[in-house]
């Protein structure tokens, strides 16, 4: 029953995108997964951005879907079909397709009229009605929706039917009532659009070669991956979205791959006993003592956690940092200020992590820009961390985190061997005259420790109070000094261990573009817009804090460079002036902080506006 | 410049124990506590326990929060390993110390201030974990280093040195392990020694969390307003007065508890605290009696002191999360990274 | 978007309370949590509450801090004063509210994430401090918001959606008020408005802190792993699900609970719980009766509910602080300060 | 006894240092502290610094006063008199004494050989055996050889001593027997002195009149006093050094003034009511919770801390920022990071306390330099946060909280009306059609609140999750941004509230010298003394954040300017540079963050060393 008025025809081959408007807590995230999965093993590059509430059931949530078989996959503003499935949210909804798209809806009940937009073509599938025809439990009517929407909009943008049926059976292999089903409700969906539209539309996918060796990921799954490669064997945590997950693929990691067997259990024990101990903490400050007191010990640990946690975690970092112990943290960063939106993304943790706690304190972060470096990153924090006896942050956010992304699969180097950093065992105390603490410092002024449990010659007592390099307790400035300024060189030093920025440079370029994390995407597509639109620019996405000499160069070399970041406050452009002694006119703020992934017309518009002026 | 290294003057007549070591090996920097302080008792009480267990030095973990009871670890078994860490939270520094590391002995010092206010909740939860270390708070009623306000064990109707007296009824450690679930719950006296050691002894051979309660009082901030011994009572100019410019110097208090009958123990200020060890055939694994038994003393104004509570049965914090019995921080790398090929082969389910 | 604004349906034939309001006046925004939430039934028996004590509105301060639980002040007396903090923290903020201004009725509502880990030291230091409110814990043994994790209420072998069994003791939120010299504490079931509403009443009129701890259950993470009835156990790839994508439309429970039996109510994932009602008689009074009476019953594996302790002797924080009776907030500036003349005077002292 | 060997005989009226070392818990500081009053009430300018251990008794300590005609009072670091008190320091006390300066110690003992310095002359004055043979009481023997070294120094620099002898009767007005040996010790060492010595010494005192109109007092009792005329009726804190005093004298002072008679007590009932209630929380987090409650409440609600206590309140302070509610913190800065020195100063909570919070936060700071400043700013913190509703800061330090300074008397305007901001109240609400938290802006970008306990019109739930500016929850990027927008505009807005920064042009002056809080004396005797070197400097001290556009301003018109400012990273430089956009490599760092007061010294050595460069 379609409403034929301004249908575009000209035909776009895997260059297209689908929102798809849900109401939470019906199922509709696996559906939508689904399509996006089943587009991926086409071989087509393509990105689901996952944009749902802080709530657990019955509030509007959306699903965007963007094909695009240059690699463009940063979130679209431009929706060629939208699946509109929550009726109280119908107006925006419609509003938000391009003029010339199309709008999928439950024509079990007729739109209003005022809904219909002339310039939209709209394609109505009873879905509620087959799916009362179909199924009978009342659980299975609503689940079976969302299937069947799905099997619509696969014969819509021509995805292969079989393979979306594959996917089916996998999931549900281990249930043949629930497979049925699902089979089932998947062909209504794809047969009632072949048999009552123009299957597919002037956008569609066709199988390409373009994802064979990648998988789809999300950042805390990465992330997780690589705290168990790095070794990690404690964690303190406490929950909170959007971390959560980081911890949650951590334990189920570790139960798969941690367990060492017991011989001979005594009956009513188990046959394995764990090589991890995770603690569900109290709260965040506890979280973060738990891992003073694990890396103290020698553990590799770390928490995940999110701004509130940071928060709370500001006074033990300073304990950490001034009594230089390793941490890591993973702060998955959303929305704030205070609760702000916890199921929305933003980068603005920068400032608070770089500094965090009172005093004169600097850590190390590092910046990943997909779930990919989520996993190497999170392998480097921890030999960073050991090597330079200090907390590590990745800076990870929630679009990263928690969507799921097209990434070059993951793999690893057997030959890895953890940097522990300067650690004296037994051996190497019985050669020494005697121990102490903050002395003996290496070119990176880094100073050896010991574990407890280490002879009584390497033992020492930590104090987060004023100490000389002796590890005294002092209250004179020349020994508290000695020790801080040695702190100043050693985060200075950190500088070349830290993930390099991506640098690329195009001839007659005369502005720089310079962006970090999750942008990246956006910004580089952005780039090459605007070259198509004449304007060349270089491009600088930094990786990590303390900023290596050539931060400061590329912002030099250009007359001005835009900085964009997913925060009000400009905060990475505040710390590469603050920290590279760059002038900070030659910067240009280039902000978004609304909550959502970054697209590139954003990118564009921003420049365009500011070069305008 | 408040630990200052003690000389080791060699005495050879000093009896050695299993381990041939003299409770000279176990002690520590010399104290920079206020002179008669009780913290300085129960540092005497640790360095002869652990020397009487045997427990090599460097076997030992000595943690801490921010007071003056938190600077004790420093001044025992100088040979041990020792965190200074934070006010309020050495119970979640230890638990993770501990998790890394199940092989050490974990001794947790605190103040009432550090364990009651700021860490009240870390104290509950390491309870309830079931941490397998010592907790000791040294209790004295005030927050010590940052010149005696009242902390939360303050009892009703104390008067603090600068003035209001308090009208809250005090947090009792021990209540609040019984409602937690603790393991291992004890009290007594600084200065006594002769309740203390033993206590020591068995908190360390308990396998979870061993929480002790030490009255332990402070001598510069007892020094109330309302006492006619106060010096600060005789001067009239309180707005510019610089409080505790002068601490006389006091001597420690050393009492034995009587075995059945209340003893009764006059504080440097002149007040008279009341403490009663438990009765013989006490029964401390009933956890119902143990909390009458205190509150029953208390309401006669006695403190009940001794091994107050056990439970031998529970799972410590390992055993509740079926790690194995050697320290995690040992396992070797090899052991704990899948490597390439499972990679490789989880990639699949990526796909 | 969680808080949609309730079309107002007047309807004539609703009766009225003293103050000529109807029980819709007492109600707020529609709520936005799962279908059959145990804190829906709270929030229902405190507007209920709220009406029957004919409280105007206005004179209502509602607080909370985050989590599901934390959501339901907006779906409450939409005409009342409301403050939704930060996780955790709401007994400090009440605390300070209720110090500017003694008139009002505070109600704070938490979770027991939100009030028996992170918040667990403010909860029992406004326990201690005795603050004039209401406290009600929506106790469902997870982290609901956070999307299931056991909370430090989680009973010992319940299993949550994800996983391994819980090993450690629950954390009593009354047990916990007894040891902290609470003057009030009540259990009751989210489903018995029977049972909750006159506790609400009675609490309202309690002068201190008023702890009430509702069992209230989250029906979308009790949908255990275990159970057969689970969606989520039939499906294949964990790695790869979304977690919580579909929740199935629940009823809430409403079940009144015996007056002198064991009452057993089975949750949406088939366990069941048993409750008890305070006998007739009970003495609410003693505390140490009171103690071994909860023990006792959950020694049977029964929850004890009612008005399970109260002494209406202590003082409040007001009365502790000896301020007037009227609200610190509205005594006029001329009032507070002491003027050109005192400080001139003053300044003689710093010569 | 004294060594004569390089007595210098130039004559110094009122310009000279004292050093005193004694050992903490001994009743020195009493002592000290008169000398201090005694010169004081002679007119003269001085000052005193308490250099104090973070320990209880029997550590070294030392007070130092510093005598000046000119005003130039900041810390002196050549020392013309050293009392050595303290056996344990005596080396390198006597090290500390100006070459041709003297040495005043116990010669109950003699003086190891290697002690005694040839251009240094030793008096020795035999104060323990004087006490052993004036006083019984063992306590007193003590005390009173305090008093007796306080004596000798009277009669060494020409102190008046019956104005000594006064202040002891004066203090002592309520113990006749105390007061009777006080006045015999004094004599003791008074008279020793005179007898033996050749007194008064080429340095000394004699009467001025140029503090006539001033008093002696610090910073944490002026701010005390702030907050009482303020009006401030509730607080919530927790016990930390250098900011207890703030809270120990507003309680003792609202004892004093702020009950309310009560006509017919009951029996047992105290006649009387506090129009006020102090909370010593259960740690910092409640502390700032309880604030936030009572401000929400309409209150005047603050808090004092220091570092780590900030570093705890990070996340509520995020929450206060974001649902606008006022605030009030005096900071009184310590030596950090960590637990740090506790009880030595520093200014490195400046950038914590600028962005608290994790998120985009901005919050409002005053930075007094004296105890005068911190009375009035203390006052206008209130009106401030409740004009803006938003937290303020006021960043005192250890140096100007805990120790006396001489500064003009605390005068107080009774027309002064306190700056309530916009609060709507009942009759207000009767007149509007409906209330909205976030709406109706003034020019200042502030919306009008209620408070709890308004008619239900004006009812709202305040939430520190997203929210438009209606207040209602929402996940809309536009909606959320429309509201942190205007906080950043309200931010920038309170720049003309905050006290203006002082600035001191001169003739020719080619390079600037920017400082903020205590550095004040230190930085302006500085300037003085490179004029007379012929550096020609002007001078700017800042007093509150955000920056009033004079701050660039003055930046701009100079070569380059110097920040002088107690901290190891140039927070300050970083702050300005980053809210002002001006040029950072136009500010260069000077830093002293060893944790003891400013003096001249390190600021014009910095300058010149750098002029070298
Ligand atoms: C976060 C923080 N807040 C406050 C302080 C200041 N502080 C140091 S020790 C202490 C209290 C000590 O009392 P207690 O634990 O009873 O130890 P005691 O000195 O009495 O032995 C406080 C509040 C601090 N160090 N850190
Ligand atoms: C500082 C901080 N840490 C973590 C969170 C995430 N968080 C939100 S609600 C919640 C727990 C809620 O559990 P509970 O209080 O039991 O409420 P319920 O949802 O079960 O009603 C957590 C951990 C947060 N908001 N703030
Ligand atoms: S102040 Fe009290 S607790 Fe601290 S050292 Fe002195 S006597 Fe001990
Ligand atoms: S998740 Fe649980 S607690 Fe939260 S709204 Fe749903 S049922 Fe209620
Ligand atoms: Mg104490
Ligand atoms: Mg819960």
């Amino acid at each position: 029953m379609a409403i034929d008025t301004a249908e575009d025809t000209t035909v776009r081959v895997n260059d297209f995108a689908i929102k798809l408007a849900n109401v939470n807590g019906t199922g509709s995230a696996s559906a939508n997964s689904l399509l996006m999965q089943a587009i991926f093993r086409m071989g087509i590059p393509v990105s689901g951005k996952n944009l749902f509430p802080s709530n657990i059931q019955g509030l509007p949530t959306w699903y965007e879907i963007r094909v695009n078989k240059s690699g463009y996959t940063a979130r679209a503003l431009d929706y060629d079909l939208m699946v509109a499935m929550n009726s109280a949210t119908y107006e925006e909804d419609i509003e938000d397709v391009r003029s010339g798209g199309y709008v999928l809806y439950d024509s079990s009940w007729p739109l209003d009229q005022y809904l219909l937009r002339p310039d939209v073509t709209f394609l109505g599938v009873p879905l509620a009605r087959m799916c009362i025809e179909n199924f009978a439990a009342p659980r299975e009517r609503i689940l079976m929706k969302n299937v069947a929407y799905a099997g619509a909009v696969v014969a819509l943008v021509g995805i292969d039917i079989e393979l979306v049926s594959d996917l089916l059976s996998e999931t549900f292999a281990r249930n043949e009532l629930l497979r049925e089903s699902n089979q089932n409700a998947l062909r209504l969906g794809y047969n009632y659009a072949k048999e009552n539209f123009q299957c597919p539309l002037p956008f569609r996918v066709e199988p390409m070669d373009a994802t064979k060796n990648s998988i789809l990921i999300d950042g805390n799954t990465a992330a997780a991956l690589g705290c168990l490669y790095a070794g990690a064997t404690v964690s303190g945590w406490y929950p909170i979205t959007p971390a959560t997950a980081v911890m949650d693929n951590f334990t189920r990691l570790c139960a798969q791959f941690r367990r060492e067997p017991v011989e001979n259990p005594a009956p009513g024990e188990l046959p394995y006993k764990n090589n991890y101990l995770i603690i569900q903490a109290e709260d965040e400050i506890a979280a973060i003592g738990m891992v003073l007191g694990a890396s103290w010990s020698g553990a590799r640990a770390f928490t995940s956690t999110s701004g509130p946690g940071i928060s709370l975690m500001n006074e033990l970092l300073g304990l950490a940092y001034y009594t230089e112990i390793p941490a890591v943290l993973i702060d998955v960063q959303r929305t704030g200020p205070s609760t702000g939106m916890p199921t929305r993304t933003q980068q603005s943790d920068i400032l608070l992590c770089a500094y965090a706690s009172h005093g004169d304190t600097k850590h190390i972060l590092l910046f990943p820009a997909n779930p990919r470096e989520c996993f190497e990153f999170a392998v480097q924090c921890f030999d960073i961390a050991e090597r330079f006896q200090t907390p590590v942050f990745m800076l990870s956010d929630l679009d990263i985190g928690m969507n799921d992304w097209v990434v070059p699969e993951l793999t690893w180097d057997d030959s890895y061997v953890p940097d522990r950093g300067r650690v004296l065992n037994d051996v190497d105390l019985a050669g020494m005259a005697e121990f102490f603490r903050y002395t003996d410092e290496d070119s990176e002024f880094v100073t050896p420790r010991t574990l407890p449990g280490s002879d009584s010659k390497g033992a020492y007592f930590i104090r987060g109070s004023g100490h000389d390099k002796f590890g005294i307790y002092t209250e004179d400035s020349e020994k508290y000094q000695e020790v801080v300024d040695r702190l100043k060189k050693k985060h200075a030093a950190s500088a070349t261990h830290v993930p390099a920025p991506v640098v690329e440079r195009h001839d007659g370029a005369t502005v720089g573009i310079i962006t970090l994390g999750g942008c990246d995407l956006a910004v580089r597509e952005a780039v090459d817009q605007l070259a198509d639109g004449g304007v060349v620019a270089d491009f600088m996405r930094v990786r990590g804090f303390p900023f290596v000499p050539e931060v400061r160069q590329f912002v030099e070399e250009h007359d001005y460079c835009f900085v964009v970041e997913q925060n009000r406050d400009a905060q990475l452009r505040s710390l590469i002036c603050i920290e590279t002694g760059v002038a900070i006119e030659k910067m240009r703020p280039l902000l978004a902080y609304g909550g959502f992934p970054l697209s590139a017309r954003q990118v564009v518009d921003g420049v365009t506006s500011q070069l305008e002026n | 410049m408040t630990s200052i290294v003690k000389p080791i003057i060699p005495l050879a007549s000093l009896p050695m124990n299993e381990i041939g070591l003299t409770i000279r090996d176990y002690e520590g920097a010399v104290s920079t506590l206020c002179a008669g302080c009780g913290h300085d008792s129960v540092t005497a009480a640790i360095t002869h326990a652990f020397w009487e267990l045997s427990t090599p030095p460097h076997t030992i973990a000595k943690l801490s929060g921010i007071g003056c009871s938190s600077k004790t670890p420093t001044y025992f078994v100088r040979g041990a390993h020792g965190f200074n860490s934070a006010h309020g939270r050495m119970a979640t520094i230890a638990t993770g110390a501990n998790a890394a590391n199940r092989e050490l002995t974990y001794i947790g010092i605190s103040g009432d201030g550090d364990s009651l206010s700021i860490g009240i909740g870390h104290l509950a939860h390491a309870i309830r974990r079931n941490v397998n270390m010592i907790y000791v708070i040294e209790n004295n009623g005030v927050y010590g280093l940052t010149k005696g306000q009242f902390s939360a064990s303050a009892d009703i109707g104390s008067r603090l040195k600068k003035g209001e007296p308090n009208a809250m009824a005090p947090i009792d450690p021990v209540l609040l392990g019984l409602s937690m679930g603790a393991t291992f719950l004890a009290r007594s006296f600084s200065g006594d020694k002769a309740q203390l050691v033993p206590i020591l002894k068995a908190a360390a051979a308990h396998n979870g969390l061993a929480l002790i309660d030490v009255i332990s009082p402070c001598v510069t901030f007892n020094d109330h307003e309302g006492s006619t011994k106060s010096y600060r009572f005789m001067r009239e100019h309180e707005v510019k007065e610089i409080q505790t410019d002068f601490i006389p110097i006091r001597k420690e208090i050393h009492k034995s508890l009587n075995e059945n009958d209340a003893t009764e123990i006059t504080m440097h200020d002149g007040s008279v605290v009341r403490f009663r060890s438990v009765p013989s055939g006490y029964d401390p694994y009933d956890r119902q009696k143990v909390e009458e038994y205190i509150r029953e003393r208390r309401s006669r104004g006695e403190i009940a002191t001794g091994l107050l509570y056990v439970d031998e049965s529970a799972l410590d914090v390992h055993e509740l999360n079926n790690t194995p019995d050697y320290a995690l921080n040992t396992v070797p790398y090899q052991k704990l990274c899948p490597g390439s090929a499972e990679l490789a082969k989880m990639m699949m389910s990526f796909r």
